[in-house]
């Protein structure tokens, strides 16, 4: 474990309101850059918290812009841990399963346009998942980027057997 | 928001019309997209090159509005070409499957070539 | 008086440690942007709040980085306010005075280098003041940029004699 | 944080040095600085331009360390030119006075012309 003070925390608290993700988008590319991430990488991340944002001002939240959307960025040696919590005022539960969108049945009028927000999210970063909030009814969406590229892994978990 | 982005039409040939891109690619963006889509598509154009720059911005709402276009190309019998510089962009597309509704280019230049 | 709902509140907490205020000059430009301030606008913005910013990091807080700085902005049609906090761990409270800089006696050796920043900030913003904080013992950096040019203001101002 | 600049020197004449300056001009860029000014200053330069770019930042502690670059070529009798085509930048720099002690001008092709 590393002592906490390693790790460094940036919280935001948007308007929950369309094009405010915007704003968690250009503070975690500052976030992602200053820890190193490639332009890749942090082009991913960008649009891995926008969608996220996206999601929980669209479905978490209701219209009342006074409502917060809360996104935590915490970053250690390891990892850049994202949290996004909305206040789950929304119709439905976040879904527990990723669907896969299917593009063929969209074009040919079979299947609604959308639907690949989450897929997104899951390709481009390395953990994605809604947990279980606290005391409170909020829904909290929750994403892991490991720092280290996959090359380093390999060879890391190569040494250790 | 529907500042963020600028979309001009070009008309090369009587054949081949050009949407240049500049900016975010997102729900604020749908309006100008469709309606350049529109006018591109209204002089019989049978060739369609979207061009993208490489710091654009897109988002799944942006990749939807992208298979609005497909859509309606294919109905039109359409070719789409898109120049997509940035890396980024072309693995968005690659994972919806975009790119198999559109042939993908790094450049305006290799775009072109095509036509 | 507008109704409170026409006001946007974008909060973000960042550590107390030199380069953060990255995040917040980022933050305001995207916020400012949103606005409609202009380019160069949004320059002086982003400027002001990096500046009050590293003074917080610098003299506001101590070496502990998982103490935060916290930023707020403000905006409703008239003004954006941001209100930049510290915990006020430093030596010594927040000056009342700005003094202008005289580079004349830096070239000269006679002033030490620095002592700009509250100078520049004051320069750039249409308001800057350290308030008296509540029941905490932080200090309050509050800054108000207008959203109408100056123009518009002298047309309104002749208007209304 | 130091990568967030990039300084480059450039020797045009026996006379003149240009420091190409490209990113953020704060406390983190100060080293990077004064090398590139020691390293314009070693050949006797007499004229030393300093080329900013549109894009660039600078803060009060990135002043600060222009402040002491001005400080060094007075004594060394060198003549100090700067290429700032950021009206932004312009502004800070008249706001503390540097512009009483180099000559500023919007390009680095005007500020060439003047030597
Ligand atoms: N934060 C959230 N709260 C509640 N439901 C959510 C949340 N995020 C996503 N969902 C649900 O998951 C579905 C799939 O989301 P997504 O993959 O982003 O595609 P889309 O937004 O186009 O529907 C949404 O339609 C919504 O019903
Ligand atoms: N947040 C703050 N808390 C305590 N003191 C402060 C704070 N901000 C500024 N000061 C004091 O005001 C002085 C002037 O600040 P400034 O004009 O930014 O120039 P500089 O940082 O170069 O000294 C600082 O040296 C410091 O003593």
């Amino acid at each position: 474990m590393k002592p906490p003070h390693t790790r460094r925390v940036v919280e935001l608290k948007i308007p929950n309101e369309l094009g405010y993700e915007k704003i968690a988008r250009e503070t975690v590319g500052t976030v992602a850059k200053r820890l190193g991430f490639d332009d890749e990488r942090i082009a991913d991340i960008k649009l891995a918290i926008a969608e996220a944002c996206t999601n929980a001002i669209s479905y978490g939240s209701q219209t009342d812009t006074r409502t917060k959307i809360i996104v935590v960025l915490t970053a250690d040696e390891e990892k850049l841990e994202i949290l996004v919590k909305d206040p789950g005022f929304g119709d439905s539960p976040p879904p527990t399963e990723v669907t896969v969108p299917d593009i063929h049945k969209m074009v040919e009028g079979k299947a609604k346009l959308g639907g690949m927000g989450l897929y997104i999210i899951q390709e481009l970063v390395d953990k994605a998942e809604f947990i279980q909030s606290g005391d409170d009814n909020g829904n909290q969406f929750h994403m892991v980027i490991y720092r280290m590229n996959d090359e380093d892994i390999e060879f890391n978990a190569a040494k250790s057997t | 928001m529907s500042d963020e982005i600028q979309v001009d039409v070009q008309y090369i040939d009587d054949k081949t019309a050009i949407i240049h891109l500049e900016g975010d690619v997102t729900t604020f963006s749908e309006k100008d997209i469709n309606d350049a889509y529109k006018a591109a598509s209204d002089n019989d154009n049978s060739n369609i090159i979207f061009n993208f720059r490489e710091n654009d911005y897109i988002n799944s709402a942006g990749i939807a509005i992208l298979i609005g276009v497909v859509t309606e190309a294919r109905k039109q019998n359409q070719r789409l070409i898109m120049a997509i510089p940035s890396s980024h962009f072309q693995k968005i597309f690659r994972m919806v499957g975009l790119t198999q509704y559109a042939d993908i280019y790094s450049s305006l230049e290799e775009a072109k070539a095509q036509i």
